[in-house]
């Protein structure tokens, strides 16, 4: 069955949720949205999502500092970051490069990252770009470290890393990414030629599972409706746009 | 408050002198842009701004003309629209003090401030680098415990909370609903200045439904009312952003030019539909 | 809570375990009294009651019947009627241990819980004999000046908060209106356990009137309908204590056997009009 | 003109607000209360009363801590407390008497004046129990310390003690009280020989301004109807209750 990129990644995000309580899930992130609503279906509303920004979906009364608050109780299972460079530590920068605090490239800031990082269990990277520019030897500034020492209290941190080409795990251990997954379509050549950071790989690496009938149906169905009022352009462009080629 | 006159937008710019900490909240929370729009009319000059948690058009308008000298932010964003053009071109010029912060700590620095304590301690954040460049930040050993590196926040105590809100009343009541780190930007600040889409004759705190969301006028210095006075960003629950206008402003604030022709007519002038 | 079927009282009861730390609001603030008479009617032992930030007829009752081992409040009192006489012959015989608070106290270390933080600094309190008699909380010198003692007070993480309130949603979305020390005990707590006077069909969160006011269902582990729920104390917004009541209990409780009769039948028996 | 004892109290009281912006009392506290209400009356509104327990009077929404988070924020002008026993440095004790924590006779407790006391400016003392038992030379547990050492931060403490027989100024630097005036009806000997302290007392001891018509009209006008929702009982047995004796 034909399928496109980004419902291989909501099915792939979806999977590494199912299970959890309570997922949260930024504003501006249509995949991590889509992945959170596609588990919650799947739980039959067992699950918690709480999307920020999304009347709808944000449970919280108490202010800005809830959520916060929230993941410090412990009542947050997962979460998702981003990062303008995220590096083979986990580390992530949404800060800027070249320089600082005169940053020549300036990104808008660190957000909520540098707390909830290391408070929610499972933090999964999101970056669509896949390039040596965004996923580098050592990020420029620490917005959110990806691993700390044994004395630090840290009852959160990476879980995985997911792209456009692949799926990383993090191994909290060895504080290093191991490849997962390929997406189909992809090569672990091509992986390599594209990450800035040393990672381990399998021998043989595995393909990202294809999303199934039923999950399509679901992701087409009642989770794309679902995003249509916060996401519509990214609905009706992505969700609702070009197949992945066929392989 | 405690007159029942309401002021008008000039009379809450001028209660914010230049060289005042400025606290603002974030584009989805209500943000008080007749205000602003007034504080770049004056000039405006050496502001500095905290984003309860996080800046957007109010703190790019500023500190495009020139009013600010330092920014205490989460981040600086306009959102789906993208990165706030004249803040990072700032950035790179170094015309402004950057002092970043993460979301938790500004909301954790505004509760010390609300409780009356020098400081907040908080969990995460340790292993950042946003701790190397804060040197007012503190990392303790928690006394509670043994080898339990703590990050200690002072209070943010800004001058001046300004925002835009559905609701208030004649009294000076003002009502935030769900927003309430507007209440805690109040409650932390010295002074608070609030604009409104409308002011209503009944008491707010006298409604049980309503009550719950509402700062009380003991903690807020000026009312004015301003239909649509979060425009062009929008107001929860009332109106959406002017996406158009948002866009419009990215396009134009990406040259000093085209920022300096923004300020001077927001709005673009309705043009006579194309003939067909 | 996420399942839609409403608990009984029983239920409810049955969710705290002997030995649990028990959080209670004032009679001024919504108290789950049914949920406290099946406590006392299971035979519970060992609580350790925190109040939030005082107690009152809850507390009297459950002392009375030996189901509290320690009580941490800045005051047991029953108001306009009196003192607690349970809570007041309790501590003459030593029966139960008190650990004496004051009220931001015991706010601050709900606070504490509420940010996942191990402590939270206190202005004032400095001199009062209530340091003296609790070893858990510390003074330091404030590390951001010199020479300036402060009291640090650590977490209060409650096992279980319990009250009443005017409103829930089938959802488990809880109105707590501006009893906001409601909202912070169960931020704190680990389990929330509501009685409410109605439980309606609506989802409070939706409703920007009663969202501000409301306890989302993510922090509420049940929710039981118990009307007049919080009779003899009354619950604000809805009805008056009972005072007939609350003074017979005040007479009766002064000795151990009016008290065993008031437990056993706490409403008078309905008289017959007096002949004339 | 002829007064009753608690109009006398009512308006000593008020004459120690005339001027401050917002003054807080405790709910059970009718004579503090109405002082505060004469004060703001004579203000034309332009003070601020805030009485706790009281819905309309009431003007805290963020739950029990606004109060406490008020006062550190200095919005708070001046506050009552009450003691079971008071001492001559103004230390209160609302916990216990006769052993601690095995207290032989239990008072509720501290509630909030341990911190109060602390932090606001004006801090009223008010027993109308006027004898040795409540005025001791030392509290046997300090709810609430009169006076800190000078590297406390301290914003507030006493500024008075008002019983049914004189009132008290508390003078911060000598930790010590000072005879301001005597109620009519009572004298210096009298007050020495109910007092368990020692106190300065000036030559001639003033007595307390009687309430003048106008004050009186206040009082038994808008004043005693806006307290009769409160304090009905208070208002039908003292209020509207015996005049003093006249002297």
């Amino acid at each position: 069955m034909t399928f496109r990129p980004d419902e291989l990644l909501i099915a792939a995000v979806a999977s590494m949720l199912d299970g959890l309580q309570h997922v949260a899930v930024g504003a501006s992130s249509p995949v991590p949205a889509g992945a959170a609503l596609l588990a919650r279906e799947r739980s039959g509303g067992a699950m918690r999502v709480s999307i920020l920004g999304r009347q709808r979906d944000n449970p919280f009364t108490d202010g800005g500092r809830e959520l916060f608050d929230c993941a410090a109780q412990g009542r947050i299972d997962a979460f998702f970051l981003g990062g303008a460079q995220i590096d083979g530590c986990a580390n992530i920068n949404l800060v800027g490069v070249e320089g600082y605090p005169k940053s020549r490239v300036r990104f808008p800031g660190s957000f909520g990252s540098s707390y909830l990082y290391l408070l929610i269990p499972r933090v999964i990277l999101f970056t669509r770009t896949h390039t040596r520019r965004v996923l580098v030897p050592r990020v420029e500034f620490v917005s959110a470290a990806g691993t700390s020492p044994p004395n630090v209290y840290r009852t959160g941190g990476p879980y995985a890393l997911v792209t456009e080409r692949c799926i990383f795990h993090f191994d909290r251990a060895r504080s290093r990414f191991v490849l997962r997954s390929v997406h189909p379509g992809h090569d672990v050549e091509e992986i390599r030629a594209h990450t800035g950071f040393e990672f381990d790989a399998p021998e043989e690496a595995e393909t990202t599972d294809i999303p199934d009938r039923a999950t399509l149906a679901l992701i087409r169905g009642p989770i794309r409706e679902e995003m249509r009022d916060v996401y519509p352009k990214y609905v009706a462009e992505v969700l609702e746009g070009a197949f992945a080629r066929a392989d | 408050m405690s007159g029942l006159q309401a002021d008008s937008i000039d009379a809450l710019a001028a209660q914010v002198p230049d060289g005042a900490s400025l606290a603002l909240p974030p584009d989805y929370s209500g943000c008080a842009m007749t205000v602003v729009r007034a504080l770049i009319h004056r000039g405006a000059r050496d502001l500095n701004l905290i984003g309860v948690p996080q800046l957007g058009l109010q703190a790019d308008l500023l500190i495009g003309a020139g009013c600010v000298a330092t920014v205490e932010t989460a981040a600086v964003t306009l959102g789906e629209i993208g990165p706030a053009p004249r803040f990072t071109r700032a950035i790179r010029a170094g015309a402004i003090r950057i002092r970043d912060s993460t979301c938790p700590a500004i909301h954790a620095g505004l509760q010390a401030a609300e409780k009356g304590i020098p400081f907040m301690p908080l969990r995460g954040v340790l292993g950042s680098d946003l701790i190397t460049h804060r040197p007012g930040w503190k990392v303790i050993d928690n006394p509670f415990a043994s080898d339990d590196p703590l990050l200690l926040v002072p209070a943010i105590r800004p001058d001046i909370a300004l925002f835009h809100t559905p609701l208030a009343d004649v009294h000076g009541n003002v009502w935030v609903g769900v927003r309430r780190e507007l209440m805690l930007a109040a409650h932390a600040a010295r002074h608070t200045l609030v604009t409104t889409e409308r002011i209503t004759q009944e008491n707010l705190l006298a409604d049980e439904r309503y009550a719950p969301g509402t700062l009380p006028a003991l903690y807020v210095s000026s009312v004015a009312e301003a239909p649509n006075g979060a425009w062009p960003v929008g107001l929860w629950g009332r109106y959406p952003p002017d996406i158009g206008n948002l866009e419009r402003y990215a396009r134009m604030a990406s040259t000093d030019e085209g920022f300096a022709l923004y300020l001077d007519q927001p709005r673009e002038p309705a043009e006579p539909a194309p003939a067909r």
